[in-house]
């Protein structure tokens, strides 16, 4: 029989002034059990784990933490109950240290008054060899890329005497390696008796580690079953009420005489080194590598962000210079940047405002006057467009889901049509649903003659939309797959080898 | 692997620092007197209050926000405690005069805070208010004269000197006891900041509030204890203050707010919260003294002395970010606002 | 219209509110208010800023107050509230600005560059006529500090040559801690130094509190505008020679009675006796009234006045 | 049925700071009935509030984009003494006719030209430099007004010719002219902000600048003109004060800085930028000079007003909050209405 819960939820209510986010929601976690919570964008799992972790108070029902009952839970007693949680947005502290961030939970657990860098210094070597990552302890979080944050993120929850670890999204921004080093972590929290509730879009990690899933949809448990009772089509039918089939991207476009976009010997000091590749009309071109190597960089030198240093870039043939924003928008040049919440949203501006960010000076009429209604109108048929989930075009985007505020950014760049579009990680935290209509969109777009570049290290998501993958190691590019003649393995062989 | 020199250049201390080099270099020499034991003394006598209050300002913007009100408070506290102490016929020690006076900053002090943790208000709103509040309230309704003859401890801890020299004509110099309150300050602010999980407080909610409080730190008691904080070092900025000019006057002190949030931040604090340091804000104290008390020195013509003050506070901002800037890689600090 | 048994309301303003100067102006003008009977108050902007006196005398426009006496804080800024208040039938009478074209009269203590040629006399005597001497202001803004010592510096040249400026005018910016700072800063680029005169009132305080640390009372002359509340302590000490003022309660009161005696339909004529100290004969100068109304106070006779 | 609960429920407080300014309006036509509520005291108030405004909303400009303007009084200043220098040189008092007016426009252009070249200055600094706007317009204040000394001698300049004057001092078809100027400028730049792709692009600055660069704004430039636009609003509020002073200072208005930073986060502007509305501004304008005035009918001392206008800014404040809360409790009852911005979150921070 199972033994007693740790976490037990019973019939959780949740609005948040009128939008139900959670209806009798259940929920039960036993030491030591790694359960994975899945579901769509908005069907409730992050104000779940926000209750558990009692940064948001619930509106009806019981919350039981190790045979105590709740009625209101504050963080602080969530963490003397020893829970710990790695939030979706990671609340690090980007203006501390990479050692500090990850030694303030144990030190505020320990209840110190006092703190020696010594100290600071000895938790986070052990945060981080447990890790099995190499990270400048004296690094400012703020500095670092986002998959380094993550892991600080996680670092800093892994402590010693905890029961309960929540993890939300862990591994949205992390590469394989790393995720395969998570997953290791988990197992062995496991073996110390030490629970996981485990929240992921990424369907294989979720099949990979979990002892028992609960599913989410529109605030209510769905399902919530031992593993061994899923397999993938059935977990996202639960999840989305709707078969999802992944094809393979079909259309491979004809190339005409010119290509879209080359590039010859692209070079900039430190981040890469003589990157050439040829983008034609229609084509979707994936770029991968693991955490640094360099993909980031590629696509902010393109974006004329961080100029390359050497090398030329041609678009339609013509030699171009890139060496700001201004000339990559000119020259038709896109970017979707990587971190949506600090680069791409206005978060507390309407859907509305963030469509229209790009195109606002396309959008004004004669002297520059572009009524409000103008810009509303143009969030609405975007909303319309791209189907994106949202009451009007008046709300705020901080109040829409990962996949629907992508959505908004993917409007903003469609609308300025450029001829080149580059997505750094397009569907980050994305649910499986939303991130197939995505690439739907994406497909449409490059059926229309945009040559789409996809950095990304989701390789399932680079195999099925990408007619070719490039692969990038320290900087440079060391192989090229044929999207079509590849399979997942391989290229998982290929990109950790 | 970053080299020990690559990583000062990164510091904001050390970048503050080589600016005050250069700036004392300037002035000494034009004007080789400002290499003399006075004028240091005279230096750090100028610096005790603004020193005290921008040891206050540090921590409020550490924290993520801006207090401008520290000085109503000063005000506030020094002339009531005068006029309660006179009331009295007070004839005890300075250090009880101290401490009433750094009880009614405290108090006013925890009004800010309750505004700005009850009611969760932005900081510079609240302050703004409650510096109107605050001192209209003392020249409305207590009073506003002159006060000029003070409680004798005051008198006399304004004759306290550490150490006393003649020059050769035989004029006195003097390093005055009230510097050892602005070094005990920062010292207790230093190990707190440094050394406190209350200080690692402060430092996170600075750089993320809402995570702050996710990990489990109490966000309105570290607030109430930021803005008490300030008002004790207004009330002690304050009281010293008045000691020192020997005259209690009600309309001093407010309208050098911006000045000290200057220092603050030339000495490398973020305007926008989470950095921050006690001896960087202590050599920006150093760089606006010696700005305002050379210019005499180096003959700056009476009526460009502001001009003169305009431009060596900007380049005084300017150079840090310059210096900082030739040693990163090219594209940081490009057009981003901080 | 105005017939005798009429109560009129006559209004003061002056630069700046609650500072000792303008309390005590207050007392004349309430003092004023109680010996005749008529409606006396006093208003002020909170700080020293010459655009809120602007909007303090509107107000008192807008109040329709029978007279206007007013402490203008600059002059010229003044000229067009007050031509507004004088076209609405208002009396208007000023003081401190003998240069205001839209008065009705400006009562003045005194010639302003008499009484700053007098501080350079003292100052001259307390030097022995020679050495290195320093002017300070409360601003560069300021008109009548700026006369003052003008004036005082331009005695030097004519009656002085041994003596000599140096540091130009230095600015205290009205603030104690400024005049006290500076004063050091003085000293050190010029060790000679052996006078100082101080403009604002608290000028003298700073520099005296500088001095008598130094020790260096008996090397310095120090005179200047100020009151004995505030510099006091630094006359008996030595570390300031001798202060000057007029009494602003007398101003007040004068100018309130100058005022009345145009509500009242009479005229103000040479020599005539406005009933306050300094005023009794008064000296008329086109519109400006003049008194003879200064005061100096040495160590010796500090203790007579208790403002 | 939306319309109660919006009272109770807005974004930027307006309707709770309407009703502020009503009551305080009311309350002071009660306590001083004739006075207040005369044709005067109108006028008056109309006279005092365009300065005040115009650097107002050059302040609100400034804190939109995220910034602040510290040097706005200096702005004023500075720009306002160079037209004057010119204009007396080229028509002293008393000069008519159409070379008078000529030579008074011609200063009213190099008064606005030398608002948008500091204006400049002070973006070029944010931005090119990368000074914090507080530092930077903390500098070129004591730079703007030291210049203004300079070129004064500290002096006052005075006697302007009649044409000029009308700026401060004249009548538009009984409207003074300085609220004709403080009307127009709240209605272009009010448009300017919310009407055009500029002012859309300002707002998006002020939110979060990395956003708007990764958007394609050019963020510099944005930065700049507004800057720029501060600088010339200073400007103009530098003529209409010394066209009513008929003189020119360098320390006019020094107590101006901290009234405009008031006035504008009264009226709701966002210290950290991306929010603020003419409409707030206004409002908030109006009840901060209906206690001004009534309070001097009162013969309260100007402290007392200073103590009650730190009092109303926390009172609408801490009123604004707690009518969110309320509001928050009412529509959580209530089911189903649409979501609104804020939430848990917000009261986070
Ligand atoms: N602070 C809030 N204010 C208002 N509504 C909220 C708030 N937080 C969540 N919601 C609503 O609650 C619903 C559930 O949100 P939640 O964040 O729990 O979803 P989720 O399952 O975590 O989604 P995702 O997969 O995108 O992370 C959403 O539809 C959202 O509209
Ligand atoms: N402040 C808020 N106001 C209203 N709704 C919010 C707020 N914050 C979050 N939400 C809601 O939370 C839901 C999910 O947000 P969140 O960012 O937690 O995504 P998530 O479910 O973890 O998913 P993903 O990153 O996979 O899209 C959204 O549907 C959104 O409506
Ligand atoms: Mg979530
Ligand atoms: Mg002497």
């Amino acid at each position: 029989m199972a033994p007693t819960p740790y976490l037990e939820l019973k019939d959780i209510c949740k609005d948040f002034s009128g939008v139900r986010a959670l209806e009798t929601a259940n929920l039960s976690v036993a030491p030591g059990e790694i359960r994975c919570l899945v579901g769509e964008n908005g069907s409730g799992k992050s104000t779940l784990i926000k209750i558990v972790a009692g940064v948001v108070h619930h509106d009806r029902g019981e919350i039981r933490i190790d045979g105590h009952s709740f009625s209101r839970l504050h963080p602080i007693d969530a963490i003397r109950e020893g829970i710990q949680v790695i939030f979706q947005d990671f609340s690090l502290f980007p203006n501390l240290t990479v050692a500090e961030n990850m030694a303030m939970n144990t030190l505020l657990a320990e209840r110190r008054r006092l703190v020696t860098r010594r100290r600071i210094r000895d938790i986070a070597g052990e945060a981080l060899s447990r890790l099995g990552v190499e990270l400048d302890p004296e690094a400012l979080v703020e500095d670092l890329p986002v998959a380094s944050k993550q892991l600080v993120a996680i670092g800093r929850a892994l402590l010693q005497n905890a029961r309960l670890i929540i993890m939300d999204e862990p591994t949205a921004a992390l590469t394989r390696p790393e995720v395969r080093r998570l997953l290791e972590i988990i197992r062995a929290l496991k073996e110390r008796n030490i629970a996981t509730l485990f929240v992921s879009h990424k369907l294989d990690e979720v099949m990979d580690v979990s002892e028992q899933i609960t599913v989410l949809r529109n605030g209510r448990v769905v399902a919530d079953e031992p593993r061994a009772a899923f397999d993938a089509a059935r977990l996202v039918f639960c999840m989305t009420g709707r078969r999802i089939a992944q094809a393979r991207r079909s259309a491979v476009p004809e190339r005409t005489d010119t290509p879209l976009l080359s590039l010859r010997h692209l070079s900039r000091k430190g981040s890469f080194r003589d990157v050439s590749f040829d983008l034609w009309p229609g084509e979707i071109l994936g770029v991968t590598g693991l955490l640094g190597s360099g993909r980031t960089e590629l696509a902010l030198a393109l974006f004329g962000m961080e100029p390359a240093t050497e090398g030329e870039i041609r678009i339609e043939g013509r030699e171009v210079s890139i060496r700001s924003i201004h000339d990559a928008l000119r020259n038709g040049l896109g970017y979707v940047p990587e971190d949506r919440l600090t680069e791409g949203l206005f978060l507390s501006k309407s859907l509305a405002d963030n469509a229209a960010a790009g195109t606002a000076r396309d959008l004004a009429g004669r002297l520059g006057l572009l009524p409000p209604r103008a810009v509303l109108r143009f969030g609405e048929d975007w909303i319309r467009r791209l189907r994106i989930a949202a009451p009007s075009a008046s709300v705020p985007v901080r109040n829409l889901s990962g996949g629907n505020q992508q959505r908004v950014v993917l409007a903003r760049w469609i609308a300025l049509s450029p001829k080149v579009l580059v997505l750094n990680g397009p569907t980050v935290g994305v649910d499986i649903g939303s991130k197939s209509e995505i690439h739907a969109i994406l497909e449409d777009l490059a059926a229309k003659g945009m040559g789409i570049l996809i950095m990304s290290d989701d390789i399932p998501e680079v195999l099925h939309n990408c007619n070719r993958i490039l692969l990038m190691k320290r900087g440079r590019i060391v192989e090229e797959f044929d999207g079509a003649a590849t399979d997942e393995n391989e290229l998982a062989r290929k990109l950790a080898g | 692997m970053p080299s020990r020199w690559n990583m000062l250049w990164k510091k904001n201390e050390f970048l503050v620092g080589l600016t005050i080099l250069g700036l004392c270099l300037f002035v000494g020499s034009v004007n080789s007197a400002f290499w003399s034991l006075p004028n240091l003394f005279d230096l750090l006598r100028s610096s005790v209050v603004l020193g005290i209050f921008a040891l206050g300002a540090l921590v409020v913007i550490v924290s993520g926000g801006i207090d401008v009100s520290f000085t109503a408070v000063a005000v506030l506290s020094m002339y009531i405690t005068t006029k309660l102490l006179l009331a009295w016929g007070y004839a005890g020690p300075f250090l009880w005069i101290c401490l009433l006076s750094c009880s009614i900053g405290l108090c006013l002090g925890l009004v800010n805070a309750l505004f700005i943790s009850a009611f969760r208000l932005p900081t510079l709103i609240v302050t703004l208010g409650t510096m109107s509040a605050f001192r209209g309230f003392l020249l409305a309704f207590i009073g506003s004269n002159h006060i000029s003859v003070l409680p004798q401890a005051m008198v006399a801890f304004s004759q306290w000197d550490l150490l006393r020299g003649r020059t050769p004509d035989g004029v006195l110099y003097s390093l005055p006891g009230a510097v050892l309150f602005l070094f005990g300050a920062a010292l207790f602010t230093w190990a707190l900041l440094r050394y406190s999980m209350l200080g690692r407080g402060i430092y996170a909610l600075g750089g993320d509030a809402v995570a702050a409080e996710r990990v489990g730190f109490s966000l309105s008691r570290i607030q109430f204890f930021i803005y008490g904080y300030v008002g004790v070092l207004a009330g002690l900025g304050g009281i010293i203050h008045t000691s020192l000019s020997r005259m209690a006057n009600p309309f001093d002190l407010v309208g050098t707010e911006m000045n000290v949030l200057a220092a603050v931040v030339l000495g490398g604090a973020r305007i926008t919260g989470g950095h921050g340091s006690v001896p960087g804000t202590l050599l920006g104290v150093g760089l606006v003294v010696i700005m305002n008390n050379s210019l005499i020195l180096l003959g700056v013509p009476s009526y460009w002395q502001r001009v003169a003050v305009g431009l060596l506070l900007l380049a005084g901002t300017a150079a840090p970010i310059l210096l900082a800037r030739t040693r990163k890689r090219p594209h940081a600090g490009e057009e981003e606002r901080s | 219209c105005a017939s005798a048994a009429e109560t009129y309301t006559l209004a003061t303003v002056v630069k700046l509110s609650g500072v000792n100067w303008f309390q005590r102006m207050e007392e004349g003008v309430l003092a004023f208010g109680k010996a005749t009977g008529h409606t006396t108050f006093q208003q002020g902007p909170a700080k020293a800023d010459a655009a809120l006196q602007v909007q303090v005398v509107e107000d008192l426009i807008a109040q329709q107050v029978n007279a206007l006496c007013v402490v203008p804080f600059s002059p010229e800024a003044l000229e067009p509230v007050l031509k507004k208040a004088m076209d609405q039938g208002i009396i208007v009478v000023t003081h401190e600005a003998s240069n205001q074209k839209n008065v009705n009269y400006d009562v003045e203590a005194f010639d302003n560059a008499a009484y700053g040629a007098h501080f350079m006399d003292a100052l001259a005597k307390l030097m022995n006529e020679e050495g290195e001497y320093a002017v300070m202001v409360g601003s560069l803004t300021s008109k009548t500090h700026n006369e003052w010592v003008d004036a005082a510096i331009a005695r030097q040249k004519e009656k002085y040559p041994k003596m000599k400026l140096v540091g130009d005018k230095i600015e205290t910016n009205d603030d104690q801690q400024t005049a006290y700072a500076k004063t050091r800063e003085l000293l050190k680029a010029y060790p000679n130094l052996k006078g100082l005169q101080g403009s604002s009132a608290v000028d003298v305080a700073g520099a005296g509190l500088a001095i008598e640390e130094m020790g260096i009372q008996d090397k310095i002359a120090v005179v200047g505008t100020s009151l004995v509340s505030v510099s006091g302590q630094y006359l008996k000490t030595g570390a300031v020679d001798m202060i000057s003022f007029w009494d602003p309660a007398d101003a007040g009161y004068a100018m309130n009675q100058v005022a009345l005696t145009l509500l009242e339909g009479k005229e103000i004529t040479d020599g005539m006796d406005l009933g306050v100290p300094g005023y009794e004969k008064i000296m008329l100068k086109g519109k400006v009234v003049y008194g003879q109304a200064w005061v100096d106070v040495t160590k010796e006779n500090m203790d007579k006045y208790s403002f | 049925m939306k319309t109660p609960l919006r009272f109770l429920r807005d974004e930027n407080g307006l309707w709770r700071l309407l009703l502020v300014t009503a009551v305080i309006f009311a309350t002071l036509s009660f306590l001083v009935p004739g006075r207040f509520l005369s044709v005067r005291n109108f006028a008056s108030m109309s006279f005092q509030i365009p300065e005040i405004g115009l650097l107002s909303i050059a302040m609100m400009a400034a804190m939109i984009s995220g910034g602040i303007d510290l040097s706005a009084v200096g702005i004023a200043n500075l720009s306002g003494i160079l037209a004057s220098q010119f204009l007396l040189h080229y028509a002293p008092e008393g000069a008519g006719g159409t070379w008078a007016a000529l030579v008074v426009a011609v200063s009213v252009g190099i008064s606005l030209a030398a608002g948008a070249g500091c204006g400049l200055l002070n973006g070029l600094l944010v931005t090119r430099v990368g000074i914090p706007p507080i530092l930077a317009t903390l500098g070129t204040m004591q730079l703007f007004s030291g210049l203004a000394i300079v070129l004064t001698r500290g002096t006052a300049l005075y006697g302007f010719p009649d044409a000029f004057l009308i700026l401060g001092n004249g009548y538009l078809f009984s409207v003074p002219v300085p609220l004709v100027l403080f009307a127009v400028a709240v209605l272009l730049v009010g448009v300017l902000l919310r009407r055009t792709s500029f002012g859309f692009s300002l707002y998006l600055v002020g939110t979060n600048p990395t956003a708007a660069r990764f958007a394609g704004l050019d963020n510099a430039a944005i930065l700049v003109k507004t800057y720029m636009l501060s600088g010339v609003l200073c400007a103009s509020a530098g003529l209409v004060m010394f066209a009513r002073t008929n003189s020119a200072k360098a320390d006019y208005g020094v107590s101006y800085t901290l009234q405009a930073i008031l006035v504008a986060v009264l009226g709701g502007t966002n210290v950290a930028g991306g929010f603020g509305s003419m409409a707030g501004l206004v409002l908030a304008i109006l009840s901060l000079q209906f206690l001004s005035s009534g309070f001097a009918m009162l013969r309260f001392s100007n402290f007392s007003k200073e103590f009650v206008w730190g009092a109303l800014l926390l009172a609408v404040m801490a009123l604004n909050v707690l009518g969110d809360r309320a509001a928050r409790k009412m529509q959580g009852r209530k089911n189903g209405t649409a979501p609104q911005a804020g939430g848990e979150t917000e009261e986070l921070r």
